[in-house]
């Protein structure tokens, strides 16, 4: 047996992450901006599936799983809710443009692309819950053809935390065959839009769809998920994205687990039909 | 079988630590654990050869602490360095089978095809591990009752096999690595001695078909009657060989710092509590009881081991005595 | 590091200062042109009381070689009682400090009222002094040495 | 002492059969001869779970904070230590007297556990430490009473320890404590069972505060154990839980009892849990305290 050392063999260590720079910063919400991140050389750090995560760091910080809400050629997006008792997200918040970040990943399954072909797609989210969802919406945009009718109902507490604007009123609504949807919480001067919460919202929208994708906070998860199988949806075609503390991202550091599955690893992408398989721990 | 009279144990000792990094199981100051032979040589430590260790030689594949890399945070530009893993190879003597099997329930998690973990890799590619059976199993002992071979070490794992004859040592190399090791030593007699007795195990119980069992039983009022009387401590977790779940954290000092992966345990609050304040596992009850299943049930299903190996570290550690054998025990009926 | 090498140790003091009187007592020790050397760091602290025994162990753990908590005299406490609550948790404090081996030199509490400039000057002066004798601390020091190559800024 | 235990029995049958108590917590047998471990009684069926022996060390009053939030009226036994900690979380107002029963149980000190686990089967066990120092060994507050009390056999607090570290130079104080608190996992479960150790959210537990590094080492295990010290200073009972769980044999009460000798000294002697009303050491001063720091 040959004695390796650590540098004749060059090994990828996934837990160390690749510089990446931040090109842009967009003011999404008052406590939600997006990164526009680089690698220093001007590439996309990596290809991400829709749905699927990356870890995001200031290594004198802190690190945290993130999910890719949109690529380009040379990018990556990533949306940030700033939590006030999160140290991490406050830092990230107060950077500016030209900052180097560690960015590591792509992690965890993403959405099923496949399942959702040739299907009437209803996407629900809220708050911050439309990132990763946002992510799958325009992988179906791109290849507008692949995929069916398109409904998206997005709810925020109020006008001014609502998400990606710009995409919600101007550029989805001009995608062909379809319909964006979009409530507040609670009435509010300047809006006349539809007010209520988002599990309602499905219920009184009753879009015809074959496949759902849902993503929010865990109480819209757990009351809309329902809502949907009373639509008529059957289990496997109801996905939704779970979201767990997490600190590896490859399936190693343990917390995020759902019975045996690991949310970093084999998520964060569940059907209704998985989930009824697991642990109610989430 | 090559061996050596215990009264010449230092001779070999010296011989290993001439050529390679030496940890041996010791007793520091009442806590015993694996530790560098200098420490027994300077007298800080007694050689602790009576049974397994309570901090399990799983420190030598994944330390309490250990730095990922280090980087280098200045204004709005960033460096990172990964660290140097061992260059030199290091000699585990001692290492008893529960912690081999161990190590293997380890490999599985850190040697995985996807993410396969380079630092532990480094680790297990150095270590040369002498695996001693036990004839004299403690009190707390029930590895065989989690299917380990006391005569025979995990093979995948250990590279020597060692047997204690009473009054001297016998050596058989396992791996090629061991081979090798062994061929270096001078001094060894050689004997086709018989294998030594070994004393029955007391903790003795049956586990079949333990993880079909528990898959029915998440809402089981079992789960309350265990975890009351448990502390949420972090003793069974540090202790447990086969415990791995690790925090990343960092270590810093002006625009310098050191990324640290270091233990973790689910018994903690901290572990599972999300920025927000969402607490998926928020009690006692959902901690043990993730603990439990992860042992017995998750990890059999992911990998198709138990995690469990019998070692008894945590029953005869628990300070309120949460014993898992009983509760094994009381699953199987 | 040069500190260490004990002829040309320079003490590192680290002052927490009550904002009401040692720190206006440092500010009239300056303003006074008294001399005392640059060793000193002084922290600012709204009131004695809210120095935490941890800040010391931190101080320590960090390098510092020795920790000075200053705060108004007994009676004189902007907060009315602050710093009667100092004096007990100090009195202990000091005594456990000294129980885990820190040199009673290196720690100290004193009551520098803002019209005592010259006192302040006198306590740092003496401190720096013992403390230059007794040479570096390395005492439940946590220390952390690690190379990383340095990067290009063009700031 | 099966006197003992078939009064506790039949209390604990009585107190559940009544509905009094619908938890009664005491101890049961555990793995090992020398494992007595806490247990929880919800039905009077299972009262004979419950056992009195020389190993019952585990101070049962921390249980208490579980059932905060519940409907439950808890009865739990308690010697003395048990009260004292019983007294100070009732001061702390973590625990509210009216849920609970404590039931009195004099104790002439437990054995070590941690020697007997060393021993061979059938040698004579020592009393733990804390329990040989013991000053309190009857109930100081109960709401009934098994067995007779017993006479103590300390009277003052014993510091001999503390005074033999105290006579060490600085080097040897350090360097001991350093080899100490190397051993020391930070496994916390000294605090998680130490009854004045009842914050609702621990300072260990906020590693995003910066306030404890995750890291290991002597320095970083030191910062904790002073730290936990203070916390404790003038609201520890000295039922020695903390050394008697620790899996590295940190001494633990050496620290505690540093802090109880100076309040001692400095303050006028002070015990803790003896009393539910009254100042506590550190959250009180009194302007004639000793003047050091002119």
């Amino acid at each position: 047996m040959k004695t390796a050392s650590a540098s004749d063999v060059k090994r990828i260590n996934n837990l160390v992450p690749k510089i990446g720079v931040v090109k842009e910063i967009l003011d999404e919400t008052p406590d939600v901006k997006t990164f526009r991140i680089s690698t220093p050389e001007g590439e996309r750090p990596f290809t991400p599936m829709p749905g699927q995560l990356g870890m995001y760091s200031l290594p004198a910080v802190g690190e945290a799983m993130f999910s890719v809400t949109n690529y380009g050629d040379d990018y990556i997006d990533m949306s940030i809710k700033k939590y006030n008792d999160g140290v991490l997200t406050s830092v990230l918040h107060a950077m500016e443009e030209g900052q180097e970040v560690g960015i590591r990943g792509p992690y965890g399954n993403g959405f099923p692309i496949d399942q959702f072909k040739g299907k009437d797609i209803v996407f629900v989210a809220g708050g911050i819950g439309l990132a990763p969802v946002r992510s799958l919406i325009l992988y179906c945009m791109r290849n507008r053809e692949d995929f069916g009718k398109l409904t998206i109902i997005y709810g925020g507490r109020s006008k001014d935390d609502l998400c990606f604007k710009e995409d919600l009123f101007e550029n989805w609504p001009k995608v062909p065959n379809t319909e964006v949807h979009v409530t507040i919480d609670r009435p509010q001067e300047g809006w006349d839009g539809h007010v209520g919460f988002v599990p309602d919202f499905v219920k009184e929208i009753a879009p015809n769809a074959q496949i759902a994708a849902v993503c929010g906070p865990p109480i819209l998860i757990k009351l809309t998920l329902p809502i949907l199988s009373q639509m008529g949806l059957p289990d496997e075609d109801i996905i939704t994205t779970l979201e767990l503390r997490m600190k590896c991202g490859i399936g190693k550091c343990g917390r995020c687990n759902i019975g045996s599955c690991y949310v970093c690893l084999d998520g964060p992408v569940f059907s209704q039909a998985q989930l009824n398989n697991m642990p109610k721990e989430y | 079988m090559k061996t050596i009279e215990k009264a010449k144990l230092d001779s070999l000792f010296a011989q290993l630590a001439q050529n390679y990094s030496l940890l041996v199981p010791v007793d520091y100051n009442g806590l015993t654990q694996f530790a560098p032979y200098s420490q027994v040589q300077e007298g800080v430590s007694q050689l602790y050869l009576d049974g397994n260790v309570t901090v399990s030689p799983k420190t030598a594949y994944l330390p309490q602490s250990e730095a990922m890399y280090k980087f280098r945070a200045q204004g709005k530009k960033l460096a990172i360095e990964e660290m140097a893993g061992l260059d030199k190879q290091q000699v585990l003597f001692g290492v008893r089978h529960c912690d081999t099997k161990a190590i293997q329930c380890l490999d599985k998690v850190f040697l995985d095809e996807k993410f396969e973990d380079p630092q532990y890799k480094n680790k297990r590619e150095q270590n040369i591990v002498f695996s001693l059976a036990c004839n004299n199993p403690k009190a707390t002992c029930f590895c065989e009752s989690m299917g380990l071979d006391r005569a025979h070490a995990e093979a995948s794992v250990a590279d020597v096999q060692v047997y204690d004859f009473g009054d001297s040592f016998g050596f058989e190399a396992i791996s090629d690595k061991g081979k090798a090791c062994l061929d270096k030593l001078t001094g060894l007699g050689e004997t086709a001695s018989k294998l030594p007795d070994q004393k029955p195990q007391t903790l003795k119980f049956d586990v079949a078909g333990l993880p079909e069992k528990l898959k029915d039983m998440f809402e089981d009022p079992i789960w309350d009657e265990y975890s009351f009387k448990c502390l949420n401590c972090g003793t069974c977790s540090y202790i447990c060989p086969t415990c791995h779940c690790f925090d990343i954290n960092n270590k810093i000092r002006g625009e310098v710092g050191v990324k640290l992966r270091t233990w973790d345990s689910c018994m903690f609050n901290e572990y599972t509590l999300m920025a927000g304040g969402h607490q998926p596992r928020a009690g006692k009850k959902e901690r043990v009881r993730n603990r439990f299943l992860h042992k017995l049930q998750y990890f059999n299903e992911k990998h198709d081991m138990s995690l469990c190996v019998g070692c008894g570290r945590c029953v005869a550690k628990c300070p309120v005595n949460v014993d898992i054998t009983k509760f094994i025990r009381q699953v199987i009926g | 590091m040069s500190n260490n090498s004990v002829e040309n140790f320079e003490p590192k003091i680290l002052v927490f200062a009550c904002n009401w009187c040692t720190y206006a007592g440092a500010d009239l020790a300056g303003t006074s042109r008294l001399q005392y050397p640059p060793n000193v760091r002084v922290l600012r602290v709204p009131c004695s009381c809210r120095v935490n025994p941890q800040f010391v162990i931190r101080a320590f753990q960090r390098g510092i070689d020795g920790v000075l908590v200053a705060g108004c005299h007994p009676g004189d406490c902007h907060y009315t009682t602050g710093n009667y609550y100092t004096r007990r948790r100090f009195l202990l404090i000091t005594r456990m400090m000294e129980y885990m081996g820190i040199d009673p030199k290196r720690f100290h509490t004193r009551w520098i009222s803002g019209a005592e400039g010259p006192k302040f000057q006198q306590v740092v002066t003496e401190m720096i002094e013992e403390v230059k004798a007794i040479g570096p601390n390395d005492k439940l020091r946590d220390d952390m040495k690690v190379e990383v190559k340095a990067v290009e800024t063009n700031e | 002492m099966s006197d003992i235990q078939s009064e506790m029995r039949a209390t604990a049958k009585q107190l559940l059969e009544s509905g009094e108590a619908t938890v009664v917590i005491g101890w049961e047998k555990g793995t090992m001869p020398y494992n007595s471990t806490p247990v929880m009684i919800r039905s009077a069926a299972d009262v004979d779970k419950l056992i009195w022996d020389e190993y019952c060390q585990q101070n049962l009053s921390t249980y208490l904070i579980d059932f905060i939030y519940t409907e439950d009226k808890v009865a739990i036994f308690a010697k003395g230590c048990d009260t004292r900690a019983y007294n100070r979380l009732i001061q702390d107002k973590r625990i509210s007297a009216d849920k609970c029963i404590v039931i009195g149980v004099p104790c002439s000190g437990m054995k070590s556990a941690k020697a007997a686990a060393k021993l061979p089967e059938g040698a004579e066990v020592p009393m733990s430490k804390a329990c040989k120092e013991c000053r309190y060994p009857n109930p100081v507050v109960f709401d009934r009473k098994i067995g007779q009390d017993v006479t103590p056999w300390c009277t003052e607090k014993d510091f001999s320890d503390v005074e033999a570290i105290e006579a060490m130079d600085q080097d040897a104080k350090a360097a001991f404590w350093k080899e100490q608190y190397t051993k020391c996992i930070r496994c916390y479960a000294c605090r998680n069972i130490c009854p004045a150790c009842n914050c609702t959210n621990c300072i260990f537990d906020q590693s995003a505060s910066g306030w404890q590094s995750k890291d290991i080492n002597a320095s970083e295990n030191q910062f904790y154990g002073v730290t936990r010290a203070f916390h404790v200073a003038g609201r520890c009972i000295e039922c020695g839980q903390c050394e008697m769980v620790c899996p590295s044999d940190v001494p633990i009460m050496l620290m505690n009892k540093k802090f109880i000798k100076d309040i001692d000294t400095l303050f006028g002697a002070y015990e803790a849990g003896l009393e539910t009303e009254g100042p506590v050491p550190l959250s009180h001063y009194e302007v004639s305290d000793p003047e050091e720091f002119m």
